[in-house]
């Protein structure tokens, strides 16, 4: 099977991250989908390492889930005070400063 | 060296275990973030060990120590040439050692140690139950307005995890204008960010702005940051590797050694093309230009006001090397793609930031949108492509970094029974209650204006001069439209400040500890001292000017 | 090189600046002595420059010169010719009559906070003002005077928006909105026009490669430097755009109006009888001396303007209702002059103009103050709410006759001799414009004299009938000013002989020669 | 010998600086001060004359260079006198009657507590006019024309509480000032013309250059001349500059300044020979003029007024004779001076008439005074023959010359010039004589004094008490003896000058002299002068001499209430210049502040508007930021993507 077309899917998984980001209001839904862009990303990695036969691609790929981990430490920790202090996780109630 | 030796590490994993080459790795040349990011740990283990009454001063002590010391190890390394001859790549291929990367780190390193002063500040807020505080939360887990925190406050705790998380960052930001290869500077990108979003979100006052702020920043952060790891695997897939040399090279078409298995992706420019364009978004976030500049405002009105010094000015710094150093090293192959482009981001940047400062009434949303303008002038020197345009930028952002933070400290001086005052219409007549004060933050707002004589003024013209020797002249039109708009909302703030009548209820300004006095200070005396005498510093960054690749 | 005079000429104001910003607050009066023997030594130390100055020798003198931002190719090049000359003292000159007629403006309100010391505040920014101008005077390195032709908006800023006539009519919030603005509108307009001509400036570097006049103008004597039609043109709107604010010529002169009216009389006269001396001395220096092809492309429509400022000025002086807007009017008149005789391209049309520019100071300076008085007295500026007074301050009154005889250019006084000189300068080259700009004096008449007629004569006015005279302070201001009218009047021969020789080096810069008469007459 | 030139001026310029800044330990024995000093200016000027007598006729000009004024390239203006014929004449006639009316206000400014400043103003007033005179160049004639217009500037508003008499001078200086514009302008045509503009090279080169060039600086200079001597069109603000006390009317405004203009024309002779238009120009506007004059004369009841209206006809004369070219020039000046004598007579006569009627100036209200004031009545009478120049007196003699002068003119302008100045003659006749008639002779029909505020032009010089009748008292002897001194002069300057023609001769060297033949002979001139003359008077007695004047002025008709008016002159002033001046200035106001302004405001309000709307993209809502971010990039690939593609 063509490599190539696990570049699309990559492509595609990448896109619907970033719209899920863009539609959904839930922050924890919105972290997640940032995720997914985030795994997209590995998914194309892995497969860019295959076509070019280097090992780089994979390797880069455990680094960014490693770094995604403690982006969800930090987002996590973030989002939880924000969700005990409004009882709620909507990103859109978190609009105090604007203009 | 040749690009797939770069990660050749990795590839020889296969090979039995009696047989692994030990990286080779330069810990003389990297000494100063290694210093930084140890301190950190350091620090963390402090927080879990030492006792909470003396961790304030073991972390304050701590970190000074180890940024002066990073700092030394910078000027030692300049000193020793690897900022001209010498310069090289170390820790195989991951991270530069040369004048901008140098120049740069010290910058980010004053500026940090500065910074790391207003954090310490414990004397603007009334003492609480007879201890002093500083300006983050007692204890960022508990509620705002809950039992536990006012049991937190009474019972004197603060957040002193604040330094080591602000080393951390520092060390982040050591790396990132020196970072080599794509993964590196995602990492770096990283390791400078998270640290950040905690810290936005630790005011002890307006806890809620500033978790709504951290929220902000964390999301939207790792959002670009998303897509600037999708462009980096475009990259990879376009070149076969991270490694900035390498990418450079194929960018050329000069490639060393064709790969049979690169030919097709390499035609493919594609990739390149949209790669680059992510990387570079995820960049023009960092640095604020429009329209990847929204974030900016926000976070900077919601966060803890020393941090958002720190941020201002020394992530810009970082993040402005980066740019430099991709541009620069990575894509000049690809400079006519790239420039119109960035043209038309500069523009941009420059117009909004300025025209949209005109109506705000928040000092820190102002000192934001004006960070966003300076960004914009910033720019137009990257956008040079010049040997003059690296030098300049470099000025321009060590000018910068110090009028930032010592405006931001002058920020937090000024109070009232919410803390900060904030608020322009409370700054009224601040000129005749405490004329000091108000004549220091003037002398801020010229610089920010580029009125000659300061700083800001011998930034500008720098950047402008380069601009139009890179044959940008309009951008040196609109930025002399824009400056003109900009002029006028600083002006605004002086007029306000000193010909406006006092109001009765106005805030009071706190008499700070010699740690905010210093910062204040330093920042007075690098404006006028650039100001007056840029000669000095011009030539520095003139000598380390020169990327290494 | 020698001893660094110029340089000490303006740092003794600008030391003195920041001693008497030191001055504690308990002793305002000390600061105010301060400031005034500084000025008094700087005053001494101009002077001895024009001696030192040879008429007949180089064309800049007392030069110094140092590297200062070798990146820039920017020197802290210094030098005087005439009319640098004339102008330094002429503010040196100026600035202890506006200390000493300021003398009590500043004055702290009781309300005030301890800590705030405006008086301190007010001598040390003239003092600094007074340090800057004289600096761009000097400056034979453009870099440097853009420099300080920018910095001083700052100081000066702060003298017009922070101290404003203390009885003024209506109430202080409403004096303090329009004085911001005033000030506000003062700097936006010179700041706009200042960061014109810095897009400018780094145009002249990117063609030129330095900032020295001197090296320009030779390498463009020497045809080593050879712009081209479209940059020159372009370089020179941005360098003239910004004096043209400075002057101020018509239509970017609405800042002065409300800048001088709302100020106080003193600074009212630093500002149009020194400060914006710096324009119309740039464009003699810079406009002429860097761009000369691009200035005589440009002289019809700055003839124009400049008439338009002359008779536009005076009209609108004629209709104006508060005494301080009407001098400010009649001196955008006056600075049309000025500019015409400057592009007139004739010598007597710019040694006129140089003259001009020194007489319009000395006699602005006269009828401000006086009116300065005036208005401390009865505490409005409305012109309205006088009436007599010559029948209650007589000496105050002739004094104020004569600077308004000055301001209309009588003969025997100061101004008469720059106004004729550059009225036969025009005349001799563009007759149309010469005759059209002889309508200035008529309508010059016209305001001054409805102005004394309306506060100074009549029936008096109950509020004006317990007035006081002029006292000894205000007396040794003015007099002296007069004193100098008439001299310069009836002699101004040491002023022409400084200026003559720097007039001719500049028009041999725009290549001009005067026309010469149709018949030249059997002497 | 030349260096007493400078004396002449310095006398009484010190006079005015001591006095004007002396203070007032001065008021004590200031007048006399000036007094004095006016004197020593005549008696230098008398030995002057005296040595200049003892020279041959050729080389009687005397020159003195003080200083270089005005050294710049091209362009050299000199202090420096020339006293010729010509100007002796002036000097004589100027320092001569200024010391006699000098004396004269001594008592006449007795109870003014600002006397020491009058006399200040005075000598100011002759410094700047024997300066005029003096002057070598146009220069510097240009300083002393302006100086005697603010000396007249200042002393008709002397009395500046009264808002009547500040317009008044302000009107004179303004009008003057229009004059002056034609005077600067004739100077830079010199200057371009001839390099220069001294007297001497100016006037000798005048063959070098075209005619239309001189036609130009001619008319220039006749405009000058206009403003200062009233002539049409610029004659308006002589009649209100009687507001001024009336020795300043005497000395200013009859006998030295507004004559000015006619030394300036005649001074600048070889220009005007050299352009018969401008010449013929100059003629012109004299001959109306002196009709104009002499018409609102008749109808003036103020008597200040009236002999204001005089002044500016016979001035008339003077121009129309210099407009005659040489045959003319000469019988100008010595018009000029025997109007110097009788003209300050007269005025002086009414103002020791003003002073005895508690200074009513309104003749209705005088009558038969000639048995009350002797002595006024005498000079005046002297005065009132040599004016309408009765046979012999001074009058005649100049007044004929020039009527002749007019006629040999000759062709149909000759008729046309001669016959205005004969007609002239016979209405100066008639207001003369009509002042005379309701001044001394008839009934009194003396009023109650008015108070001084409410009166439009009383003097508050002398002190009375108002609401009661004047009592008439002949004036004291500082005010008498000017007045005999001058009736003499009036008597006999003109024979004197006559016998055997030595004032022409006296002048030729300067002014150039050519004897006019008029078609019709001399005599027969002379004839219609007298025949002129006694019709004047025979209808002015039929009108106020047989039957009672009515002391409120009767409506008459339209042209006697146009002459009230000057001839409507002011009303179409008003109504075009300070109306239209009015209405331009106010619109220039409201342009200047809403459209030149308004751009400059505007554009900041604009940028503010912009500001507003951008401002809110900054929503507050993360996911909106996100949706930026995301089409920034989209935007940044695309045109990335468009680059390579282009």
């Amino acid at each position: 099977m063509n490599p190539v077309n696990y570049l699309y899917l990559a492509a595609l998984l990448f896109t619907i991250g970033a719209a899920g980001v863009l539609i959904r209001r839930n922050a924890i839904v919105l972290f997640m989908c940032v995720e997914l862009m985030l795994n997209a990303c590995n998914l194309a990695f892995v497969t860019f390492s295959r076509m070019h036969g280097n090992l780089d691609g994979q390797i880069i790929a455990f680094f960014t889930m490693v770094v995604a981990a403690a982006e969800v430490v930090v987002g996590l920790a973030i989002i939880v005070s924000l969700f005990r202090t409004r009882h709620s996780a909507s990103v859109d109630d978190a609009s105090l400063m604007k203009l | 060296m040749s690009p797939t030796a770069v990660h050749g590490l990795w590839t020889t994993a296969a090979d039995p275990l009696d047989r692994i080459p030990a990286p080779h790795i330069e810990y003389a040349q990297l000494a100063p973030t290694l210093i930084v990011v140890g301190a950190a740990v350091i620090g963390v283990l402090v927080e879990a060990f030492v006792p909470r009454r003396a961790r304030y001063l073991t972390q304050v002590f701590l970190a000074f120590a180890a940024l002066a010391s990073a700092f030394a190890a910078v000027v030692a390394l300049a000193g020793a040439g690897y900022a001209s001859g010498k310069a090289q790549i170390a820790a195989m291929g991951a991270i530069a050692v040369d004048g901008p990367a140098l120049f740069l780190q010290g910058t980010v390193l004053l500026a940090s140690v500065v910074a790391v002063f207003t954090f310490a500040e414990r004397r603007l807020d009334p003492a609480a139950h007879g201890n002093r505080v500083d300006s983050f939360a007692a204890q960022a887990a508990s509620v705002p307005g809950s039992e536990s925190e006012q049991a937190a406050v009474k019972a004197g705790f603060t957040t002193t995890e604040v330094f080591p998380l602000a080393l951390f960052a520092i060390g982040g930001m050591l790396i990132f204008p020196a970072a080599n290869d794509l993964l590196t500077l995602f990492v770096a990108l990283e390791v400078l960010s998270l640290p950040l979003y905690l810290l936005c979100a630790l005011a002890r006052r307006q806890r809620l702005m500033s978790q709504e702020a951290a929220v902000k920043y964390f999301l939207l952060g790792a959002f670009s940051s998303a897509f600037l790891l999708f462009g980096i695997a475009l990259l990879y897939g376009y070149a076969g590797s991270v490694s900035y040399a390498a990418i450079a090279d194929v960018v050329d078409g000069t490639v060393a050694r064709m790969d049979p298995a690169l030919a097709a992706t390499m035609g493919n420019d594609a990739l390149l093309l949209i790669g680059g364009a992510l990387v570079l978004m995820g960049l023009l976030f960092k640095v604020g230009a429009v329209p990847f500049h929204m974030w900016t405002p926000d976070v900077y009105q919601g966060a803890p006001t020393p941090v958002t010094g720190f941020m201002a000015a020394a992530t810009k710094v970082a993040a402005f090397g980066a740019l430099l150093r991709l541009l620069y090293v990575v894509l000049p192959g690809m400079r006519w793609d790239w420039r119109p482009v960035m043209w038309g981001v500069a523009i941009l940047t420059m117009l909004a930031g300025a025209v949209i400062a005109v109506t705000q009434t928040d000092v820190k949303r102002l000192l934001a949108y004006s960070s966003i303008a300076h960004a914009g002038f910033i720019l137009a020197g990257v956008i040079a492509t010049s040997k003059d345009g690296v030098s300049s930028v470099l000025f321009y952002l060590g000018a910068y970094s110090f009028v930032t933070i010592g405006a931001f400290a002058v920020v937090t001086l000024v109070r009232d029974a919410g803390g900060e005052a904030t608020h322009l219409s409370k700054w009224a007549g601040l000129g005749r209650r405490s004329p000091l004060t108000a004549a220091v933050f003037a002398v801020f707002l010229l610089a920010f204006a580029g009125i000659p004589l300061t700083s800001g003024f011998a930034g500008k013209f720098a950047v402008f001069k380069a601009a139009a020797e890179g044959g940008a002249g309009a951008l040196v039109v609109v930025g002399v439209i824009s400056s003109a708009i900009a002029a006028f909302f600083y002006i605004r703030v002086i007029v306000l400040m000193f010909f406006s009548e006092p109001k009765p209820d106005g805030p009071t300004v706190a008499v700070p500890s010699f740690l905010t006095t210093t910062t204040i200070a330093v920042g007075v005396a690098v404006t006028v001292a650039l100001g007056l005498f840029p000669q000095y510093f011009l030539d520095l960054a003139g000598s380390a000017s020169t990327f290494v690749r | 090189m020698g001893f660094p005079l110029l340089t000490l000429t303006a740092v003794v104001p600008a030391a003195g600046a920041v001693l008497t910003a030191a001055v504690p607050a308990a002793r305002r009066t000390a600061a105010k002595w301060l400031a005034l023997l500084v000025s008094l030594a700087t005053l001494a130390l101009a002077v001895l420059v024009a001696v030192r100055f040879e008429p007949g020798g180089a064309r800049y003198q007392l030069t110094e010169s140092h590297w200062w931002i070798k990146d820039f190719g920017v020197r802290y090049a210094l030098g005087v010719d005439g009319i640098g000359v004339a102008l330094i003292v002429l503010t040196a000159l100026l600035v202890p009559f506006v200390i000493a007629a300021g003398w009590h403006d500043a004055d702290p309100l009781e309300t005030a906070s301890k800590r705030w010391r405006p008086t301190q505040g007010f001598f040390a920014l003239i003092l600094a003002v007074e340090a800057m101008v004289i600096i761009s005077f000097e400056a034979t390195d453009v870099f440097l005077f853009y420099i300080f032709f920018e910095a001083m908006l700052i100081p000066m800023y702060f003298l017009i928006g922070g101290f404003g006539d203390r009885a003024h009519s209506g109430s202080d919030e409403n004096a303090a909105a329009q004085r911001s603005y005033a000030a506000v509108k003062f700097l936006l307009y010179n700041l706009v026009g200042g960061l014109i001509m810095l897009a400018a400036v780094i145009g002249l570097y990117v063609v030129a490669g330095n900032f020295s006049l001197v090296e320009i103008a030779d390498a463009r004597a020497a045809g080593k430097l050879d712009m081209a039609t479209n940059t020159e043109r372009l370089l020179f709107l941005g360098f003239f755009f910004a004096f043209a604010v400075k002057a101020p010529l018509w239509p970017l002169h609405t800042w002065l109006p409300n800048a001088m009216g709302e100020a106080t009389a003193p600074v009212a006269v630093l500002i149009t009888a020194v400060v914006d001396k710096v324009g119309t001395f740039a464009m003699l220096r810079f406009c002429l001396g860097l761009f000369p092809e691009a200035s005589k492309w440009a002289t019809p429509v700055i003839l124009v303007l400049a008439l338009i400022s002359i008779v536009y000025g005076a009209l609108l002086a004629v209709g104006q209702r508060d005494i301080k807007r009407l001098v400010a009017y009649a001196s955008i008149s006056h600075f049309g002059f000025i500019v015409l005789g400057i592009f007139a391209m004739t010598s007597q049309g710019q040694s006129g103009a140089t003259l001009y520019m020194v007489n319009h100071g000395l006699s602005t300076a006269a009828l401000m103050l006086v009116a300065g008085f005036l208005i401390s007295r009865r505490g409005s500026r409305l012109i309205a709410d006088y009436g007599g007074v010559q029948k209650v301050a007589p000496v105050l009154a002739g004094t104020f006759l004569i600077g308004g005889l000055a301001t209309l250019s009588l003969p025997g006084l100061a101004p008469f001799v720059s106004e004729f000189l550059v009225l036969v300068g025009t005349f001799a080259r563009y007759p149309v414009v010469g005759i059209v700009a002889t309508f200035g004096i008529v309508l010059a008449a016209l305001y001054t004299l409805v102005l004394y007629q309306r506060t100074m004569t009549g029936p008096v006015k109950e509020e004006v009938s317990g007035m006081p005279d002029l006292r000894l302070r205000e007396l040794l201001v003015v007099a002296p000013l007069i004193v100098l009218l008439i001299g310069l009047g009836v002699y101004p021969k040491p002023l022409t002989e400084i200026v003559n020789p720097a007039v001719e080096h500049t028009l041999s810069d725009v290549k001009q020669k005067d026309p010469a008469p149709e018949v030249e007459a059997a002497k | 010998m030349e260096n007493l030139i400078a004396l002449l001026v310095a006398a009484p310029l010190l006079g005015a600086a001591v006095l004007l800044c002396g203070g007032r330990r001065l008021d004590k024995t200031g007048h006399w001060l000036g007094t004095l000093l006016a004197a020593v200016s005549f008696g230098i000027g008398a030995v002057l004359f005296a040595d200049m007598l003892g020279k041959g006729a050729e080389d009687r000009a005397l020159h003195q260079k003080l200083f270089s004024w005005i050294p710049v390239e091209g362009f050299q203006a000199d202090v420096a006198f020339q006293l010729d014929q010509l100007s002796m004449t002036f000097v004589l006639l100027i320092s001569g009657v200024g010391t006699l009316i000098h004396l004269y206000s001594v008592g006449y400014m007795e109870h003014d507590e600002r006397r020491r400043r009058f006399f200040g103003y005075l000598n100011l007033f002759l410094a700047a006019m024997l300066l005029l005179v003096l002057a070598d160049n146009y220069l510097l004639l240009y300083v002393g024309w302006e100086g005697v217009g603010l000396a007249s500037y200042l002393l008709i508003g002397f009395w500046q509480h009264k808002p009547s008499a500040a317009t008044a001078a302000k009107k004179a200086f303004l009008v003057n000032r229009v004059g002056d514009m034609g005077l600067s302008i004739a100077i830079m045509l010199m200057f371009t013309t001839f390099g220069t503009f001294a007297f001497g090279p100016v006037l000798s080169s005048v063959g070098e250059t075209s005619e239309g060039t001189l036609t130009a600086i001619g008319l220039m200079l006749l405009l000058a001349a206009c403003g200062k001597s009233a002539q049409v069109p610029l004659q308006s603000w002589l009649g209100d500059a009687m507001e001024g006390p009336t020795p300043v009317s005497a000395l200013i405004h009859a006998a030295t300044m507004v004559t000015a203009g006619v030394y300036l024309i005649v001074r600048s002779g070889a220009i005007f020979n050299a352009s018969p238009d401008a010449q013929l120009v100059v003629a012109i506007v004299g001959a109306v003029t002196l009709l104009f004059g002499a018409i609102v004369g008749c109808a003036k009841d103020d008597i200040k007024k009236a002999l204001a209206g005089s002044t500016m006809s016979q001035i008339g004369y003077m121009v129309l004779a210099a407009g005659l070219g040489p045959i003319g020039y000469a019988f100008a000046i010595m018009h000029l001076v025997t109007h110097g004598f009788f003209k300050a007579g007269l005025f002086l006569g009414a103002g020791s008439v003003m002073h005895a009627m508690n200074d009513e100036v309104d003749m209705r209200k005088y009558g038969g005074l000639r048995r009350y004031m002797p002595v006024t009545f005498a000079t005046f009478g002297l005065g009132y023959l040599a004016i309408i120049g009765f046979p012999g007196l001074s009058g005649f003699w100049s007044k004929d010359k020039i009527i002749e002068a007019a006629f040999a003119k000759g062709g149909t302008e000759g008729w046309i010039l001669g016959g205005v100045a004969l007609l002239g003659a016979a209405i100066t006749a008639f207001y003369m004589t009509r002042v005379m008639l309701m001044t001394f002779f008839g009934e009194k029909r003396w009023q109650p004094a008015p108070d001084a505020d409410t009166a439009p032009s009383a003097e508050p010089a002398a002190e009375h008490r108002a609401g009661e009748l004047p009592h008439p008292h002949e004036s004291p002897k500082t005010m008498t003896i000017p007045m005999i001194v001058l009736a003499f002069g009036s008597v006999f300057a003109g024979g004197l000058f006559s016998l055997n023609e030595s004032f022409v001769k006296w002048l030729e060297p300067v002014t150039s002299f050519e004897h006019g033949h008029p078609p019709i002979g001399a005599a027969a001139v002379t004839g219609a002068t007298v025949v002129a003359l006694i019709a004047g008077v025979g209808i002015a007695y039929a009108m106020y001499g047989r039957r009672p004047v009515p002391v409120v002025a009767p409506r008459g008709s339209v042209l006697t209430r146009a002459a009230r008016r000057d001839l409507l002159q002011d009303d179409f002033n008003h109504v075009v210049l300070v109306r239209g001046g009015e209405h331009l200035t106010r619109s220039l106001v409201y342009v200047d502040h809403s459209l030149v302004d308004g751009v400059v405001n505007g554009t900041a309000a604009s940028v503010g508007g912009l500001s507003g709307r951008l401002r809110k993209l900054q929503n507050g809502y993360a996911r909106s930021y996100a949706v930026s971010m995301f089409g920034g990039t989209a935007v940044l690939i695309a045109a990335t993507l468009l680059m390579r593609g282009v």
